[in-house]
């Protein structure tokens, strides 16, 4: 079944609390090669038979509506991924 | 120094720097001082104070620092009364008072106590759960800030009609944050409000109180004394966080490249506050630091012309050395940010190893930015040019003062004349058995009167494991010493409806429930901390009320004997033309020799005497129920704080001396909410009969169970203590009426002339509420 | 007069512990972000034992006779409860410490049970409460194990309320996992009557193998002392976990 | 500057209450086209320079080790993004 991938990502300005854990514990792990880290979110939506266009604005409204927090996130993808 | 993040910031940037230098040599260059809210009168005061035209530095700092929210320059001149209507005995125990950024009161044996509440209102309305979030882990600042180690949390909130559509989102995301928050440092959350009223649709009011305890010794000051000492700026990374409007500092603007957008709303790191806590508790546990201020409110601004203008009154400091999330911030920003999670300190040279070991150990960022001088100026360099040179003071504490015009306003005659009783709304009131009853259980499970405890499951009550008391209980009580069981306890208060329908006696009610809660748990009160919260001071109507709130709640603290430690101002809490009610919340801190002794509010002994303490006349203006009638006017009730005193002490000795099991006051909802509150306490049931009180009060049974009479409580006193506690009544010449027994078999809630309530179905209809809105 | 104890300060045990008792040592780990260490170190002094602070950093245990990680949200719980935490140096040498032929007892609490999981010391992890919320009340449990380290002290089939408070204590693992779980008899606490975040076969708590490694979100930490901890019930129905792991410590030294 | 970014997302087996969560809310605001919804987490890991083949092992690295619990999550995908 083909799914409708959504990526967010807090928005670059917005401090990501997160992230900058991660970043402080790669190095002590010996992962050195990376300055900085952010942390989104990542959703899979279902779909039971075809992607339309209609279909994908949906999940483009959904996306900037529900799944995302528009005050502090951004949607930075939304595409089809076939099963 | 520890990198937690390796972002590359030591690029020299190219800003169009302006010096001081430049400034006295181009006295025309116009300046955006009114995008930055400055009045006209005010920018040429700065220019006066100047002898020059300020810099861009310079005008970022005193626009924020002479903003309402720092400088309170519409109610200065009314809150210097909580200064100076207090007596030698009300000072005795105040260790440090008004003006530091928490009050401190002595609970003896050597320890102190600091607290204070603060709002985080606009915020909240915006992001409710970043908004609430960073309202916890600011006035946990401001408790570190004084050397204690904060003990605990409280939120009293006020949202908007319960069944509007956007009031979800705002509870679910306030709460969700203050508990996000306030778990994830460790702090116990030991109370709160929560009212529900469409006055607050678009204005939710979140405020947030911290409790701190320490020993006398370790009381810190924001001061910076000692030349030659070191400015230390440690935490968080400064980013261009609440400073919004200040990309309008066109002189500083890059050359280059644009800046990159600032953030709307600030995201907190409870983690890192949380280290931070632990950090400054190690710094004062070493004394390696000789002055502490946290950021807050102006940020960089605030903390060094405080410091300075608190200390020996100079301070130099280079702004490049500040350690950024965002490197296109400008200076003008830099000094404006809000950015969370960061203190400034001053260190003697000896201390500093001591002092990076400590930051090294918690993995906590630092950086050193200059050092205390003798001149009485406060100097900010950039790359080792002056881009400020002001006398701190100026910045700090010589604000402007608006002595602002306030009338009472024209349609508050028609407001008070239009009584409950009588008025439409107070068609078909019940006094049939059955419809008594239903009217019970409609009172207790009316949005303001149901459970709160969706709300408080999200709070962690037990971290610490010195919560004594909490939900639901009338205080919040925390044991501050494990060997004496020495505590404190806590409870804040307020009623819009009431301070609209008469601000300055509602705000001496707010006062007096307070402190009413705090003896009802057996502690003495001692001192009371703040917020107040209204629409724009710019509206005489909206100033009157401030004036009269404030007038009333400084003389009530006269009669009851408690000073004001501090506190916070919230104004333009409106949405177009329409202020909210008048909202003045007020904490009340007692002290608990033994927290064993604390009193809940729940029956639990069968066969145990229950008390009515006080006499109940017909007040039902402003009350709950006329509120879910949808009725509001006429006069709140009546004050008397000589009751209120008089009941106080009754209530401490008898939780002194074991006198009572249980105690309840009475409040919003009267005597219906208070018995069945006592009832739902533990699951155990009453027997009452109302009928002395009738009689002697001249009242019916409606009213003798709606009324919002103040200075009542009800308590449940042993078989074997009786008549000691009726002794000690009848010698104090204080009411005290027998109106039933505890009953834990029948697990009802029997009152003559109300049909019989079970505490199933009394539960259910309590509990039901905030899960039917709020999932 | 007593000094306010920094987190992780441990204070000796208490005057009227039994010598042998105030013998045995007690190591309490502190992470950042650590919030109930205080608690745990009240709990092993309460318990009659002298609590020792352990710092996430350290590079040796000392001479601790058991371990207990207590909850909090170790470095905020941002990527996953205790998933920084198990890097922590030490947590290699508790590692060592309960898998060599001594066995070391160790108790995870809460975010300790998470770090646990995380470290594979204990099967399965921990997901979101199913209802999505951060949930804070008394909790019924059963003992269903009561020959591990930290439960000797409690007859099996025992039910005791003890405080929970997490956000993601809804405890999963696959199918195998749990039915082996079961039939090693490692399932050592279930919630009863109420499920409050949706774990697995109502598991509140597991052991290793040995039983010396015990895991669980509820916290007994929080119930030892009368008048702090649950109102329903007896409030000192935790206190069982750190008298039990004393007795064995003393046991096995005699 | 090239990111690398690393998807995780909860193992097929595994509930996740987040993702049901949403799918329950989706037709109540009208998204009435997706028939599950699962979140995972997207990081987005910078690197100061090129992305070498070390870098890009280490990133791997790190999403099997800290980024991903594989008890419960898969690491679904590891690329380079250039900015
Ligand atoms: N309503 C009030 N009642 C009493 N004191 C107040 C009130 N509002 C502000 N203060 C006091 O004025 C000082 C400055 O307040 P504020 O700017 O809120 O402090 P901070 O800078 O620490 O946030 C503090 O000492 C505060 O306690
Ligand atoms: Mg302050």
């Amino acid at each position: 079944m083909p799914r409708i991938v959504v990526d967010v990502m807090p928005k670059p300005e917005i401090l990501d609390p997160q992230g900058k854990a991660i970043v402080g514990a790669l190095p002590r792990l010996g992962f050195t090669a990376f300055s900085s880290v952010r942390q989104g979110k990542r959703f899979e939506l279902t779909v039971d038979g075809e992607v339309t266009e209609e279909i994908l604005a949906q999940a483009r409204n959904a996306a900037e509506t529900l799944l995302s927090n528009p005050v502090i996130e951004d949607v930075v993808n939304v595409e089809v991924v076939e099963a | 120094m520890t990198e937690t993040s390796a972002g590359s910031i030591t690029e020299t940037k190219k800003f169009n720097i302006d010096t001081v230098e430049n400034a006295a040599k181009t006295p025309d260059t116009e300046l955006p001082w009114a995008e930055l809210g400055l009045k006209q009168n005010e920018f040429d005061e700065v220019v006066t104070v100047l002898g020059r035209r300020p810099t861009g530095a310079e005008l970022a700092m005193y626009s924020v620092m002479w903003s309402e929210h720092c400088s309170y320059k519409s109610s200065k001149n009314h809150l210097r009364q909580f200064g100076e209507k207090v007596t030698d005995e009300m000072k005795k125990d105040m260790l440090v008072g008004i003006g530091e950024n928490a009050g401190v009161t002595n609970l003896g044996d050597g320890w102190a106590v600091t607290f204070k509440i603060e709002s985080h209102n606009s915020p909240s309305f915006v992001e409710p759960y970043q908004g609430a979030a960073t309202g916890i882990g600011g006035i946990v600042r401001d408790i570190i800030s004084m050397g204690a180690r904060p003990v605990a949390v409280m939120d009293p909130l006020r949202f908007g009609a319960i069944d509007h559509p956007d009031t979800a989102r705002v509870m679910h995301g306030a709460v969700a944050g203050i508990g996000g928050y306030g778990n994830s440092l460790g702090l116990p959350n030991i109370g709160g409000e929560m009212v529900f009223d469409s006055v607050y649709q678009g204005n939710p009011l979140v405020n947030a109180l911290a409790v701190g305890v320490m020993r006398h010794e370790d009381i810190r000051l924001a001061n910076a004394s000692g030349k030659g000492n070191k400015v230390v700026l440690f935490g968080a990374r400064t980013g261009g966080d609440g400073i919004g409007g200040a990309s309008v500092l066109a002189s500083e603007s890059f050359d280059d490249t644009k800046p990159s957008k600032r953030p709307a709303v600030q995201v907190g790191d409870p983690f890192a506050e949380k280290v931070l806590i632990e950090c400054c508790l190690e710094l004062f546990k070493g004394s390696l630091v000789e002055g502490i201020q946290d950021l807050g409110a102006a940020g960089i601004s605030c903390a060094t012309s405080e410091l300075a203008s608190n200390g020996d009154g100079g301070m130099e400091v280079e702004l490049t050395s500040v350690l950024l999330r965002d490197p296109t911030l400008t200076p003008g920003e830099i000094l404006m940010s809000e950015s969370q999670e960061r203190m400034m300190a001053v260190v003697t040279p000896e201390n500093v190893a001591a002092f990076e070991a400590v930051m090294d150990k918690w993995a906590v960022e630092y950086s050193w930015l200059g050092e205390v001088t003798d001149t009485g100026r406060l100097i900010i360099t950039w790359e080792g040019e002056v881009i400020v040179d002001v006398d701190p003071r100026t910045v700090a504490h010589d604000g402007p003062v608006y002595d602002r015009p306030y009338a009472r306003p024209e349609w508050q005659d028609a407001v008070q004349a239009d009584a409950f009783t009588g008025s439409v709304q107070d068609a078909g009131r019940p006094s049939a058995p059955a419809d008594l009853a239903a009217a019970v259980t409609e009172l207790i499970s009316s949005p303001n009167m149901c459970s709160k405890s969706w709300i408080t499951k999200q709070y962690d009550r037990y971290v610490g494991g010195n919560t004594a008391m909490a939900f639901p209980d009338d205080a919040g009580v925390v044991r501050v010493d494990e060997e004496t069981g020495l505590g404190v306890a806590l409870a804040t208060d307020a009623n819009g409806r009431y301070t609209y329908l008469d601000p300055y006696h509602g705000a001496q009610l707010a006062l007096a429930e307070a402190y009413r809660n705090v003896a009802t748990s057996g502690a003495v009160p001692m001192a009371v901390s703040d917020c107040l919260n209204f629409g724009s001071p710019e509206d005489p109507a909206v100033m009157w009320q401030l004036a009269e709130a404030i007038r009333g709640l400084s003389d009530a603290c006269m009669v009851l004997g408690i000073p004001v430690t501090g506190g916070n101002v919230s104004l333009y809490n409106q949405t177009g033309t329409t202020p909210i009610h008048p909202s003045p919340v007020v904490a009340v801190l007692g002290k608990l020799d033994d927290v064993a002794r604390r009193t809940p509010s729940g029956w639990r002994e069968d066969g145990q005497a229950i008390y009515l303490l006080g006499t109940t006349a017909a007040e039902l203006d402003g009350s709950e129920w006329s509120n879910m009638r949808g009725h509001l006017g006429g006069l709140p009730p009546k004050v008397d704080l000589a009751a209120e005193r008089a009941l106080g002490e009754i209530l401490i000795n008898a939780s002194r001396d074991g006198m009572v099991d249980s105690a309840h006051d009475l409040s919003e909802g009267g005597l219906a909410a208070a018995l069945v509150e006592s009832a739902l306490r533990y699951g155990v049931g009453a027997r009452i009969a109302l009928q002395d009180v009738l009689d002697r009060d001249g009242v019916d049974l409606f009213t003798a169970l709606f009324s919002e009479t103040q200075g009542r409580a009800v308590v449940a006193v042993p078989r074997s203590e009786e008549i000691r506690f009726t002794d000690m009544c009848t010698a104090r010449g204080f009411a005290h009426t027998r109106i039933g027994v505890v009953d834990a078999e029948g697990g009802t809630l029997e009152i003559n002339g109300v049909e019989t309530l079970s505490l199933e179905a009394l539960r259910e209809a309590h509990e039901a509420t905030l899960p039917k809105y709020f999932g | 007069m007593t000094e306010l104890p920094l987190i992780g300060e441990a204070t000796a045990a208490g005057a009227g512990a039994e010598r042998s008792l105030a013998g045995a040592k007690i190591g309490v780990v502190t992470f950042p972000g650590t919030l109930d260490d205080r608690d745990a170190v009240r709990a092993v002094r309460l318990a009659g034992a002298t609590p020792v602070a352990l710092w996430h950093a350290d590079t040796t245990l000392g001479d601790v006779d058991a371990v207990v990680i207590p909850g909090g949200f170790s470095y905020g719980d941002y990527l996953r409860a205790g998933a920084i935490a198990r890097f922590a140096p030490l947590m290699s040498r508790i590692i060592d410490a309960a898998n060599s032929d001594a066995k070391l007892p160790v108790l995870g609490i809460c975010n300790g049970f998470q770090i646990l999981t995380e470290s594979h010391m204990l099967p399965g992890s921990m997901i979101k409460n199913d209802q999505l919320k951060f949930m804070c009340r008394d909790q019924l449990l059963r003992v269903e194990n009561n020959t591990t380290s930290w439960t000797g002290d409690y007859a099996a089939g025992q039910e005791i309320t003890v405080p929970l408070k997490n956000q993601d204590g809804q405890y999963i693992a696959d199918e195998k996992t749990l039915d082996a779980l079961e039939a090693e008899g490692r399932v050592v606490f279930r919630y009863v009557g109420f499920n409050p975040n949706g774990s697995r076969r109502d598991i509140a708590g597991i052991a290793n193998a040995a039983g010396n490694v015990v895991g669980l979100m509820p916290h007994p930490e929080h119930a030892v002392e009368a008048g702090f901890g649950p109102e329903i019930g007896s409030d000192t129905e935790g206190l069982g976990f750190f008298t039990s792991v004393l007795n064995k410590i003393v046991g096995d030294n005699k």
